[in-house]
């Protein structure tokens, strides 16, 4: 497009100017900027309610943002602005970006009426069109990884909290995508198993790809992040490298949040 | 006993063969006009979901109107003063008067006044899925028709069979309007029969058995979709 | 142009009635035959359900209707008749162990039942004020109220009378009186036809005129009934 | 009214038919949706829940009510049944007058007729109410009856709200055919109309009229009902 | 009920002997017991899938167990054998039971045709026939205790994860019940709320409250837990107080579950 303004950095995967969302009298996210680049790790911190799942829905436009602008690679969604949101005008660029934002949701939001096996297939047969039988292998690879194997044939209902949400996890990473937005992805599940997931997503890190996550694993943020952000009420209070905002915070309100992990 | 064989006999003058004849009529118009309804049901109701204010608009009068009127009326008014219409304007442009086919007009006028009630069942349904299920096919990038086909209708279809089922039911018997029009289907042929024999006991029975038939396959038909849809959902009880 | 004669789909016996193979038969099926040869017309039967009728007619799906119907005021209003081309009495039936008669006093307190819509009803409701009228779409329907005991009379078509006081059901049952107020019932049963239709209508007065005269109309009625159907001049 | 095309001339003379008419039909249609509604819960829900065979019970009352028209039941119920009740000697008590009534028999034909199409919409309805929320009610100890009143049932109706109002509509539909046996409700009297005068579309139109003025009224309220509680919509 | 053996502890409040549960093939719980007195707090960890949601769901019998005996203050549950299960005989004692065990779902459960405070009073005016503006202060004070006085007339559907999950902890609190049976109830929390919460789990345990508490928190777990129960596939492989567990576990499989919280 040629609104288009070309993006200064090559590598930037994912930029996010000034977004704001607000659900009828109710500002959730007052002007919250972004930018990482492949292979960045940036968590987020924030006190419930303070706008973190919010910001990631907006990212892949399930929530549509009031104002602000989206990049991805480089290339920014087109916006016109609707009654009391903005809203995509090429459908065809969102499917497109995202097939590349991996999601795992905060309640998981598996297919009920699908397995495990299912859930993670259906996206790289229906979207990216790959053949089953490919989909079945890398499913397989995934399924292992996150201890899920046994549990492939299963419905979601019939399954434990942690099994729902290394499904989740599961069907998010069968899509390959390159930026993953991950909303508190180990919540559910027990020390062990939440060191095997920091693995993978550190390891994916690795392979360049960008990870977006939210998370209450301060531990995990403190250590493997690249950057965290700290929200409080929609608005970006702490911004830096985990030893700045964890160790030397600027801000009243964030000294007091990371002190608070006992 | 007897004497009922005699008047269910498959030959004239036994009714048999007539009643069978009409079943099939029926049959295939409600068939026809559920399919009509169900088409019509779909869009109506992704039109009332995702249209914009015209558009939902102009099908909430459509649910509201059909649905209140009653369908004898609106048989008579498309079917005679609708071909009027269209007769008068062909001849006024020269044209010679057409005559619409009975069976066809049935299969629309029927597929018109389920498809408003098919908006609404299917609409109910749609709301009822967790939004989280959609946002869930949305984020991996599945186009408008992916997510429907292969996320939405696939999860509203349990809260929708019911009530779809029911549709279907009323349909099989809705054709019975249609002697209106000069169709001849089971309800018509049903009441020729008494009004001949003087069997109404007999003669209901027999009508009643065919149609409970009918509901008997469909139950079959509608109950294996449901339970197929329904897999992964636990038991409340 | 082939003239489309309309029958109603619900059968009348002994008038018009269709049977299990499709075949219409009855004294008006005949007697329509009669009528299309004396106008030299060539015939096709339109069947459609009473609630089409007239609209039928109106859309000119049929040009004629011939299904016994009756000739008042009110409908002239909306279609045209030809002559009368039948006319039967109007006949009260009760048990026959009960003392009504066609006398207004002797159904006073009375349930009456009669076919909703018709010279019957209206006859009931001039004479009978002090009885109980009670509405039936069909004939069959206050005629099986009768026999179930929840009507005490019923005020009906004589001739369409016939079958069910022969019938088991009707064994108990009998004519107690003819009923008689030409300013009620008119002057019987006509063709029905369009307003705008008056040179057809003159034809088929012509028709009936005919065939009343060589005794084409005898002839058939005789099959069927063993009095005057036509019911005096 | 020439302000308006067609005959209108027999508006006057059938006024006050068309009134008891109009009461009539508004009668059958409360007390069928009232009655029936409170038949269709149980129905609907006993084939969720069990035992068995009452859940075959239901399945097979929903099954021959929804299998067979209307129509004939209402016959064998008002003819058929209603028949018998003078050989039993019925007509001799105090009975007799509501027996011989049509409308008694119109009410029960088209309760039932509610009970078996909504009993179906509601088994459905009740099978969709997520489990988890159930066993947070029975988590706090509420009784059987207090679920289905407070979670159960709210919850359930909330999924089907359009379809309901479809099921009633439909009612009020079927509601002429109670002038088969006796009772004229409005659309009877349209008939009776229309039969009278052969008029054709006029009276039609006043039977649309005041059709259209009695769904109207009740799809706003379960519009109503609908959206009382907020959605959340993707 | 004459068949109930007199219980051996007066202060015993929630008794469980050798429960077992199985869904079809799968054995889920093989035999766990537990016992717990008035002002315990008995938490218990483990991997996902391990059956400790499971238990906590036989306990009020939201499950039916295989096999077992559960006993509150004394007064064992009233079962009778069915076909792949126990079946409680007394629907009173059951709904009289569960009206004393309080419980926070992992998955929240709230109601969604209700708001927060609807959700909350709920509970006390149905079930403990309460009056509602009784009702109504009682859910004031705990609303505002877990941060949601603001959201009191939200529905849960438009809420965060947290906000939900803490509206859960409300509803069951308001039913003042004499134990509690938490599954995870501060996975969504961030780290202050997260401390909030136990806060109050702890003043509840020393108001006299029973808490058996699923968690993943073993920070938790070791500071104020009076017992620590490792369950492993079904079995519970360690139990003791939360220095035996954390610091000297008999079980292989256990000293390397604890090891693994980084
Ligand atoms: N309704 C069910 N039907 C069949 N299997 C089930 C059902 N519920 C749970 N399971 C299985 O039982 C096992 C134990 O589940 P449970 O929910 O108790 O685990 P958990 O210890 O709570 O795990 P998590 O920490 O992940 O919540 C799991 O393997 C699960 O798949
Ligand atoms: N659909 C919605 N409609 C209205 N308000 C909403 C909606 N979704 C979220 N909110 C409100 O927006 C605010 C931010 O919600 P969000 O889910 O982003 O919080 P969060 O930071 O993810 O919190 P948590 O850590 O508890 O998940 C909350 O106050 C919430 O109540
Ligand atoms: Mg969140
Ligand atoms: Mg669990």
């Amino acid at each position: 497009m040629e609104r288009e303004i070309p993006s200064n950095n090559d590598s930037t995967t994912l930029e996010v100017n000034g977004l704001h969302k607000s659900y009828g009298e109710l500002d959730v996210l007052k002007g919250v900027s972004l930018s990482a680049q492949e292979g960045d790790v940036v968590t987020m911190i924030g006190a419930s309610g303070s706008g973190k799942s919010t910001f990631l829905r907006c990212i892949n436009l399930l929530e549509l943002p009031t104002a602000g602008e989206i990049k991805l690679q480089g290339e920014a969604v087109e916006f016109k602005s609707g009654k009391d949101s903005l809203i995509p005008s090429n459908k065809r660029q969102v499917e497109r970006f995202r097939a590349q934002l991996g999601m795992v949701f905060q309640s998981f939001n598996l297919w009920q009426h699908m397995t495990v096996m299912q859930n993670v297939i259906e996206g790289p047969v229906q979207v990216l069109k790959k053949s089953k039988a490919e989909a079945l292998e890398v499913a397989e690879q995934i399924l292992n990884r996150v201890g899920l194997w046994e549990k492939r044939n299963e419905y979601p209902a019939f399954m434990s909290g942690g099994q729902q949400q290394r499904a989740a996890i599961a069907r998010a990473l069968a899509m390959e995508p390159s930026v993953m937005l991950f909303d508190e992805p180990t919540s559910a599940l027990d020390p062990e198993l939440v060191g095997e997931v920091l693995k993978v997503i550190q390891s994916l890190a690795e392979e360049g790809r960008t990870m977006i996550m939210v998370t209450h694993e301060m531990k995990f943020a403190r250590d493997v992040s690249t950057q965290v952000i700290y929200l409080h009420e929609g608005i970006i209070e702490e911004q830096g490298p985990p030893s700045q905002v964890f160790n030397n915070p600027k801000s009243e309100r964030c000294k007091q949040f990371v002190q608070s992990v006992h | 006993m007897e004497h009922a064989l005699e008047i269910l006999s498959y030959n004239p003058p036994g009714w048999g063969g007539a009643l069978l004849r009409g079943l099939a009529s029926t049959l295939q118009i409600a068939l026809g006009a559920y399919l009509l309804g169900l088409i019509i049901g779909f869009a109506g109701a992704f039109g009332k979901i995702y249209g914009g204010p015209i558009l939902r608009g102009s099908l909430k009068v459509y649910t509201t109107i059909i649905r209140a009127i009653p369908e004898l009326v609106l048989i008579l008014l498309l079917f005679y003063a609708g071909g009027d219409l269209l007769n008068y304007i062909l001849e006024s442009m020269g044209f010679a008067r057409v005559e619409i086919n009975a069976v066809a007009a049935g299969i629309y006028v029927i597929g018109f006044v389920q498809g408003a009630y098919s908006i609404e069942v299917l609409r109910g349904a749609f709301l009822a899925v967790p939004a989280g299920q959609i946002e869930a096919a949305k984020a991996i990038g599945m186009s408008w028709w992916k997510c429907h086909t292969r996320v939405v209708i696939p999860a509203m279809l349990p809260f929708a069979l019911p009530g779809l089922a029911n549709l279907w039911l009323i349909a099989t018997k809705e054709t019975a309007l249609l002697a209106v029009i000069g169709l001849s289907e089971l309800a018509l042929v049903t009441k020729q029969a008494t009004g001949t024999t003087k069997s109404f006991f007999t003669l209901y029975m027999a009508a009643g058995a065919l149609y409970l038939c009918v509901t008997l396959a469909s139950n079959v038909i509608f109950g294996f979709i449901e339970r197929h849809y329904r897999r992964g959902q636990p038991v409340q009880g | 142009a082939e003239l489309k004669v309309g029958f109603a789909a619900e059968n009348y016996a002994p008038f018009t009635e269709k049977g299990a193979d499709g075949k219409w038969t009855g004294w008006e099926v005949e007697i329509k035959d009669a009528l299309c040869e004396a106008m030299g017309e060539e015939c096709t039967v339109v069947e459609i359900a009473w609630d089409g009728i007239i609209p039928a007619l109106m859309s000119k799906k049929m040009d004629v209707i011939i299904a016994s119907m009756s000739i008042t005021d009110e409908r002239k209003k909306t279609i045209n008749f030809s002559d009368k081309y039948y006319n039967t009495p109007a006949v009260i039936v009760a048990p026959k162990s009960s003392s009504i008669s066609g006398d207004p006093a002797s159904v006073k307190g009375k349930i009456v039942g009669v076919q909703v819509s018709t010279i019957h009803a209206n006859y009931v409701e001039k004479h009978f004020t002090d009885a109980e009228a009670k509405s039936y779409n069909t004939f069959d329907e206050h005629n099986q109220d009768l026999v179930s005991g929840r009507v005490d009379a019923v005020v009906g078509d004589s001739l369409a009378m016939q079958p069910f006081l022969t019938s088991d059901a009707g064994k108990a049952f009998e004519i107690k009186g003819e009923l008689n107020d030409v300013e009620v019932f008119g002057p019987g049963v006509g063709v029905g036809m369009r307003k705008e239709d008056t040179e057809l209508e003159a034809k088929v007065n012509a028709a009936i005129a005919k065939i009343r005269a060589d005794g084409t109309y005898d002839k058939i009625s005789k099959k069927y009934f063993d009095f005057d159907i036509y019911g005096g001049n | 009214m020439e302000w308006f095309p067609g005959e209108w001339y027999w508006i006057p003379e059938y006024f006050p038919k068309l009134l008891d008419g109009l009461w009539l039909t508004i009668k059958l249609l409360v007390l069928s949706i009232v009655i029936g509604m409170s038949l269709a819960i149980p129905i609907g829900l006993v084939q969720v829940t069990g035992p068995r065979p009452l859940a075959w019970l239901a399945k097979g009352f929903c099954t021959v009510i929804r299998g067979t028209p209307l129509l004939i039941q209402l016959w064998l119920i008002y003819y058929g049944i209603g028949s018998f009740f003078p050989q039993w000697g019925l007509n001799e008590t105090f009975l007799w007058p509501y027996l011989r009534a049509g409308f008694p028999y119109a009410v029960f034909a088209f309760s039932i007729s509610v009970a078996g199409y909504v009993g179906e919409v509601m088994r459905g309805a009740f099978r969709g109410v997520p489990k988890g929320e159930l066993e947070a009610a029975r988590s706090i100890g509420m009784s059987p009856f207090q679920i289905l009143r407070r979670v159960w049932l709210p919850r359930a109706l909330q999924n089907v709200f359009p379809t309901l109002t479809g099921e009633f509509i439909l009612t009020l539909k079927a509601t002429p055919l109670a002038s088969t046996i006796t009772v004229f409700e409005v659309y009877g009297i349209g008939s009776q109309i229309r039969q009278e005068t052969y008029l054709i579309y006029e009276p039609l139109l006043l039977i649309a009229l005041i059709y259209l003025c009695l769904a109207g009224p009740l799809i706003m309220m379960f519009n109503y009902l609908e959206n009382k509680i907020p959605k959340r919509v993707s």
